[in-house]
């Protein structure tokens, strides 16, 4: 049973910085209709949901992590957007035997060499973006890539892992360009990727970085011009950012698209109706990963950091993120992903109707095996 | 370095001494071709008319400005490309035009500051701020030197102007310069004050030499015994007050028909 | 094909040509900067916020009373310039004869609250802002595809650069100005009424920012970081080229413009700390900046 | 004569040290009035007071039947009073010339450029350099002639001597007089008392902040003995 | 001589100061026990980010509050001593305080070249330089290697304190952190009151006099340049083993920004002010983590109400307040 009379999960994420869209406060909410989903009450006790924003600063989380943990019994902290974040979270959860979930950060390092055995990354990784839109996508055709890609360790591996599969699939990258992060104007990488001839530009980059050089994209005609776009990293909130106009051909790879099916527009509509916002993989991500735990907890009839993650890692998944979902042994939820395409504005029927899924991609190919992952929880 | 003159030598040494001073600015060139040798235990005044150059030459002598041409040689040594802060640890030490003091410092300290220099306590940070004490006794008394005992814990910037001018030349002679630069020290200042600070340059110049741009005839006709006139950035003359303010030259380009 | 170090002069004239119309939004931007600290001595920290509210004016008035483009190019900077004008009025002229460190935290302050604003309210991943019917599309140069817009952006930062630095320099507002700045008291003797004078200044610096953020809101996102993330460029471009001085700084914000295009072909990684290494250079040779008085 | 500055039991405070006490004067249309006093009396404070710049103050300020109190600094110079301060307020970004033209011509009977570069040739030969890149005596006649401009028709003069050659002071003694004639009024301040002691119509003495006495040149010779012992001249 | 006899118009300050000197020992003992005993009371961590902040923000005003140079750079001191500490910890395996002395020793190499390019220009120049090159090593801190980009230098140990003090309990990290924290102040309190610091503050009022009287004065600058980074490095350095880890968001500008926030909240030119900025700061932040509020637009008004109305800071104000004079403070400045 629960031992201090209560379940208590923790929403820390970025809501007033450059992720405050990626998931924010919506996030919370969407943490709160899984509770709700779920009945509000595990093993006869309440459930609570806190939240709080760390800012982007690794030290404040960690301070409201240890603080929530230590103080606040907070049974699991969920989220965790920027990878700094999590790996710092992720640490002091391992260090305090809790649970923490991370649906916002993209690193692998979390279920590779920094895996935690109560640790556990749900929504999507690099690698999975990777397979996503570069392997597929060669399958599409799009056999030759030319990358720009944001100058740091998280752009190098997005391109590192995509060009791999671009290769293993038989096609080829013709070059790349390496823009500093938080480039306002990308004119000049794009009119190099345009010269090179590449059927596909490969945009390993984040955030306002990618929103930004997809605009300057299609002011240049590059997509007219018969290139194509392809973002490893965006989601559903960024495209409507960026308007149908801009994003229109652009492709890109989520963990979910709210208009796959009845029960995605189900839960997608009850989204809209408490944020405004379709929900993107992220959204849905935590909510998944919420009723993944009080599911976990049910069965392990405790509450106990152990005997639940030993339930988390047994338990298939089920809802309407990670259908037919494992979890493996380092903590990588491993779940289908999809290709998606964004549509041209006269072919969006409704609001938020934005994608079209190009392609399924199986979460064993999707994800990295865990046996090579370099987490020595696998033995 | 050779030792200081004695008082009373007879043939008063060169401390300071310049050849060929020129200083372009763009097009303009403010001073040209300008000798100079100031020499130990005499007080020496640079007149001239507004914008003639002394300015212009201090700042060269002091090396605040680098000459287009010439050298300067202080104590036998040439100068000509030494940096101003250099310049005053050789001892060649300058008071500003315009008033110069730390207005936010005491009196006290602000003597202090200068004392501090020589006597090597000015880099020690790990030392306590009562390290400085053993200056209190030279800093009073060149405080009392120039009148300002009263005030002496007084914040500089409340000071009537005169007393800051009166301040710095008691900052100025705790650095103990073997050549005092001092540009019109007198400006603004009222009477009480000038003879005050006469009396002082005088005795300043017991064993040191100084050279002063002054407007103030009457100081320059009393306390000095060389003068040289500067016009247009060139020497106009030479000599004694006596013989310089009887040249017509003179008396036409600065003095007017003005009597000391 | 007639190559410059293994890339094709074709390409070299089109990076060029990038570069001069990066050139165009620091010189603005700069341009804007260099008048209101040359004339107030204050590093207005909120430049790049007012540049983003330039931006974003544009975006709301063209959101929810359905003004576009064309008139949004003025309206917007009016209501910015407005905005500021209020800020110097009432908030910033009380910080005149203080240290002017004081003007640049408490703008930088100001940038902050704003930013943090327009985030609260919009998100970070900004807002779409399409570019004026009779401006998209573009023209085949030979060596490039110039879009038209980028264009239009060249030719107008330019001829507000001139038209600025001709106000500010040639004519008795500007003396007024300058001589203000040095002894505001004494100019105020002398019968001008300064305070009025630097209200329209800062107001006229706001509006500059909020005119380059409506240039770019068709080329980048429209988002509230987009100011931050340009303003310390600009501020570098301000120091090459000698802060105060205004043609200083438009010559500057062109070529630090070029000089980062050509940086993206040779060497991209360097490519946004070239103008620092570049500010780096010209501070060791020239404290005072290119163009800049000493001060 | 009628009086044409009126300043009754004026007070000014610089923060919280108050230096003026009550300061009592009245100065004619026409007449040239100094202020004697020993260094960091108060004679610049008055001065500065008077023409506004410094606001913490108190009292009765008329200008040619107008109360001036709150008249705010900026519309002082049209109602015809004019300011040299002590520290000559060059401006270094602008040239000479453009230091020259930039107070606006408040009313007619100003001098025209032509009189000024006349009276001081140095100004004409330097008229493109920077302002401040003037000799200090230089920024002096600059100061100057600056107002003389603008046409005001009363003129406060801080120290207009100091730093000054001799020739130009005399020069400086002949246009004072000469604007006496035409009718301007004059509100010296100056330490350099044989020069004030030849164009003054008045002297008033001032001690701490206060009015401790006035008389006309013609009692000069008389109060010397008085004078040589405050002042020390 | 004759104005011997005549009154000065200046009045002698009155001053108390062994009174004044008693009340601030008394505060000074008040200070250190509620120190020593609040992690009864607050939780450690949250202290030990209290006091990292408050170091750094003491070795920024060494700078501001007493050579008037406002850094807006100080993020690379703190941040890069934070990276070379957890560098040398965790990859060279160091013991922690060999560990933090390479931090210092590393933050004061970056002090003496920032310093070089920056101590050429005054006030806002100085303010943009130091920005500008801070913003140069965010980026090369952003694609080196051993940074570890977005992800940081994660899991520092902490090891042993001279080889036998547990440092991963939270108490003796606290007593170990605090003990560094009233080095560095004592360290700073006696530079600026220290013949050194008389020269500084003569070179603050009147650089072209100090200048005369034979004094090198941008030698001096750069000598307080480097100490202040040297100091904030220190800071830095023990936020990386309180944390146990090292990343971006110390060296990035916005970081600058809020050690400035801290001081201008705290008092700038107190001696302890900073402290209570940076307390103030560290608290707020944590209270709008969990708050509706948007932190950002809080401390964006936050400053410009400090500057506008409070520009003292908080200690400062209290110097000048009625009930400070009486206790003998002073407010310079
Ligand atoms: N930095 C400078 N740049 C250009 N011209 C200068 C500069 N400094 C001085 N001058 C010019 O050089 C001339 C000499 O100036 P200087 O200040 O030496 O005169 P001065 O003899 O000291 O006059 P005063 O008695 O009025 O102080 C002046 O005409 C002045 O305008
Ligand atoms: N800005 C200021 N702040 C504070 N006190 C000041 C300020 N200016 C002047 N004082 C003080 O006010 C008093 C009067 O100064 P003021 O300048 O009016 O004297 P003054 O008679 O003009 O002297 P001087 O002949 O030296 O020019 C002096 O005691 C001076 O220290
Ligand atoms: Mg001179
Ligand atoms: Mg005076």
């Amino acid at each position: 049973d629960a031992s201090d009379g209560k379940i208590k999960i923790g929403i820390l994420n970025d809501q007033s910085g450059v992720y405050a869209d990626f998931g924010g406060k919506s996030s919370y909410e969407a943490a709160k209709m899984a509770v709700e989903d779920f009945g509000g009450k595990v093993l006869d006790v309440p459930v609570e949901v806190v939240t709080a924003d760390h800012q982007n600063k690794p030290d404040i989380a960690s301070n409201i992590a240890r603080q929530w943990y230590d103080t606040e019994q907070v049974d699991a902290i969920m989220e965790l957007t920027t990878s700094s974040v999590a790996l710092a979270v992720q640490a002091i959860s391992k260090e305090k035997k809790k649970i923490d979930i991370v649906t916002g950060a993209a690193t692998t390092e979390l279920t590779g060499k920094q895996c935690s055995p109560y640790g556990f990354h749900w929504a999507y990784d690099t690698h999975s973006l990777a397979v996503g839109t570069g392997g597929a996508l060669v399958k599409q055709g799009g056999d030759s890539w030319f990358f720009l890609t944001a100058d740091y360790a998280f752009g190098y591996s997005l391109e590192e892992n995509t060009a791999n599969f671009v290769k293993e699939n038989g096609g080829t990258v013709v070059g790349s360009v390496r823009h500093p992060l938080a480039s306002t104007d990308f004119s000049s990488f794009l009119l190099q990727a345009q010269s090179s001839g590449a059927k596909v530009i490969g945009l390993a980059n984040a955030g306002l970085d990618t929103s930004n050089a997809i605009k300057q994209a299609s002011e240049f005609g590059i997509v007219q011009g018969g290139q194509r776009l392809a973002a490893l990293l965006f989601t559903l909130a960024e495209v409507h950012g960026l308007g149908l106009e801009a994003a229109q051909g652009l492709t890109l790879t989520e963990g979910f698209y709210w208009n796959r099916d009845d029960e995605s527009r189900a839960f997608a509509k009850r989204f809209f109706e408490r944020t405004g916002k379709m929900p993107n993989m992220i959204h849905t991500g935590t909510y998944s990963a919420v009723l993944q735990y009080l599911k976990a907890v049910q069965k392990a009839g405790t509450d106990e950091t152990e005997a639940v993650s030993k339930a988390l890692h047994e338990m298939p998944v089920d809802d309407v993120f990670g259908r037919g979902g494992t979890v493996a042994a380092n903590g990588r939820m491993i779940h289908d992903m999809y290709l998606l395409q964004v549509k041209k504005p006269a072919d969006s029927k409704e609001p938020w109707d934005y994608f079209d899924v190009l392609d399924t991609i199986p979460g064993k190919d999707a994800y990295l095996d865990p046996a090579k992952s370099g987490c020595d929880l696998v033995k | 370095m050779a030792a200081s003159a004695m008082p009373g030598e007879s043939n008063p040494r060169v401390v300071l001494s310049a050849r060929g001073l020129r200083r372009d600015f763009g097009a303009f060139t403010a001073v040209k071709n300008v000798d100079l040798d100031v020499h130990h235990a005499r007080v020496h005044a640079l007149i001239g008319p507004n914008g003639a150059g002394k300015t212009t030459v201090f700042n060269l002598l002091t090396k605040f400005l680098q000459p287009t041409h010439g050298t300067i040689t202080l104590l036998g040594t040439d100068i000509t490309r030494t940096p101003p802060d250099k310049v005053a640890r050789m001892g060649l030490v300058r008071s500003f035009q315009i008033s110069a003091v730390f207005p936010h410092l005491t009196v006290l300290d602000n003597v202090r500051v200068a004392l501090q220099r020589p006597n090597n306590l000015a880099v020690q940070f790990w030392r306590p701020m009562s390290a400085l004490d053993r200056l209190n006794d030279r800093a009073d008394e060149l405080i009392a030197a120039v009148g300002l005992t009263r005030e002496r814990n007084a914040l500089a910037a409340d000071l009537s102007y005169g007393r800051k001018r009166v301040l710095e030349i008691a900052t100025t002679l705790a650095l103990d310069p073997k050549v005092l630069l001092l540009d019109e020290p007198m400006a603004g200042m009222g009477q009480e004050d000038v003879g005050v600070v006469s009396d002082i340059i005088r005795t300043v110049a017991l064993d040191r030499a100084v050279l002063m741009v002054e407007h103030n005839l009457s100081v320059v006709a009393n306390i000095c015994h060389h003068v040289t006139v500067l016009q247009r950035g060139e020497i106009l003359a030479e000599g004694d007050y006596a013989e310089v303010s009887q040249d017509p030259r003179v008396r036409t380009a600065y003095m007017g028909t003005e009597e000391a | 094909m007639t190559t410059i170090f293994g890339i094709p002069l074709a390409a070299l004239f089109g990076q060029l040509l990038i570069g001069l119309i990066n050139g165009s939004f620091y010189a603005l931007l700069s341009l804007g900067l260099a008048v209101i600290f040359g004339l107030l001595r204050v590093i207005n920290f909120a430049h790049g916020a007012q540049y983003m509210l330039g931006a974003f004016v544009a975006y709301l008035l063209l959101q929810y009373i359905g003004i576009g483009y064309w008139p949004a190019l003025i309206v917007a900077p009016l209501i910015v310039g407005a905005f500021g004008a209020l800020v110097e009025r009432f908030l910033l002229s009380r910080l005149y004869n203080l240290d002017p460190l004081y003007g640049l935290l408490f703008t930088f302050g100001m940038a902050l609250a704003i930013e943090g604003t327009f985030r609260y309210f919009y998100g970070a991943s900004g807002q779409p802002y399409a570019p004026p019917a009779l401006l998209t599309g573009g023209t085949n140069l030979g060596f490039m595809f110039l879009p038209n817009y980028r264009g239009w952006v060249v030719v107008v930062s330019l001829i507000v650069c001139i038209g600025t630095w001709l106000l500010i320099e040639k004519t008795k507002i500007g003396s007024y100005l300058r001589a203000a700045t040095e002894n505001s008291t004494l100019v105020q003797s002398f019968g001008i009424n300064v305070p009025m004078l630097l209200t329209l200044t800062y107001g006229l610096g706001a509006a500059l920012a909020a005119f380059a953020g409506v240039l770019a809101a068709p080329i980048y996102q429209v988002s509230p970081l987009m100011g931050s993330n340009i303003i310390i460029v600009v501020f570098a471009v301000v120091v090459v080229g000698g802060m105060g001085s205004i043609m200083g700084a438009i010559i500057t914000g062109y070529v630090l413009g070029v000089a980062e295009g050509l940086t993206k072909v040779f060497y991209p990684e360097a490519s946004n700390i070239v103008v620092f290494v570049i500010m780096a250079i010209v501070l060791l040779l020239r404290p005072a900046g290119l163009f800049g008085r000493d001060g | 004569m009628k009086p044409f500055l009126e300043i009754a039991d004026l007070h000014a405070w610089y923060g919280e040290s108050h230096v003026l006490h009550g300061v009592n004067m009245t100065v004619g249309e026409g007449e040239m009035v100094t202020i004697l006093g020993r260094n960091g009396v108060g004679k610049t404070t008055t001065l500065r007071t008077i023409i506004g710049i410094l606001r913490e103050r108190r009292g009765r300020i008329v200008l040619g039947g107008k109360d001036m109190m709150d008249v705010p600094l900026h519309r002082t110079a049209h109602h015809g009073i004019g300011f040299v301060p002590e520290e000559r307020g060059i401006f270094s970004t602008l040239t000479v010339e453009e230091n020259l033209m930039l107070p606006p011509v408040v009313a007619s009977g100003g001098m025209s450029l032509d009189e000024i570069f006349e009276l001081f040739p140095n100004l004409h030969e330097r008229r493109s350099s920077p302002g401040t890149k003037l000799s200090g005596g230089e920024q002096q006649m600059l100061a100057m002639a600056r107002i003389l401009r603008t046409g005001v028709r009363v003129l406060l003069l801080d120290e207009p001597t100091e730093g000054l050659a001799p020739v130009i002071v005399q020069r400086i003694g002949e246009v004072l007089k000469k604007l006496k004639e035409r009718g301007m009024t004059v509100l010296l301040v100056e330490q350099n008392f044989r020069f004030a002691s030849k164009i003054a119509d008045r002297f008033y003495l001032m001690d701490h902040g206060q009015i401790v006495g006035t008389f006309p040149v013609s009692e000069l010779p008389d109060q010397m003995g008085m004078l040589n012992k405050v002042l020390g001249v | 001589m004759t104005h011997a006899a005549q009154p000065s118009p200046v009045a002698e300050p009155v001053r108390n100061t062994k009174n004044a000197a008693t009340v601030q020992i008394a505060f000074l003992l008040a200070g250190t026990l509620l120190l020593v005993l609040a992690p009864l009371f607050f939780y450690p961590i949250f202290l030990m980010k209290i006091l990292c902040f408050a170091l750094f923000a003491c070795a920024f005003n060494l700078l501001l509050g007493y050579t008037g140079l406002l850094s807006f750079g100080h993020a690379t001191f703190f941040g890069g001593a934070a990276y070379f500490t957890a560098h040398a910890v965790k990859e060279w395996g160091l013991p922690v305080e060999l560990g933090i002395l390479v931090g210092v020793a590393g933050a004061a190499a970056l002090g003496l070249i920032m310093g070089f390019f920056a101590i050429r220009r005054q006030g806002i120049y100085f303010a943009m330089i130091t920005l500008a090159l801070s913003q140069m090593f965010f980026f090369f801190c952003l694609q080196a290697g051993f940074t570890h980009g977005e992800d940081g230098i994660q899991s520092v140990p902490r090891g042993d304190l001279l080889g036998f003090i547990d440092l991963n309990s939270s108490t003796n990290m606290y007593y170990f952190v605090l003990a560094v924290f009233v080095i560095g102040m004592v360290v700073i309190w006696r530079f600026i009151n220290s013949p050194f610091g008389m020269i500084l503050k003569s070179i603050r009022e009147n650089e072209q006099r100090a200048i005369s009287l034979g004094y090198s004065v941008a030698r001096y600058k750069l000598g307080a340049f480097v100490m202040s980074a040297a100091l904030a490095g220190l800071a830095g350095a023990m936020k990386a083993l309180v944390f146990q880890f090292a990343t971006l968001t110390d060296v990035a500008w916005q970081m600058s920004g809020e050690v400035i926030l801290m001081t201008l909240l705290g008092g700038i030119g107190t001696l302890i002010g900073p402290i209570f900025g940076a307390g103030l700061v560290v608290t707020l932040q944590n209270y709008l983590a969990t708050s509706d509020f948007p932190v950002t637009i809080i401390t964006g008004v936050v400053f410009m109400v400090c500057v506008l109305v409070f520009r003292r800071g908080i200690i400062g104000e209290f110097y000048a307040s009625r009930l400070g004079r009486r206790l003998g403070f002073q407010h310079r400045r």
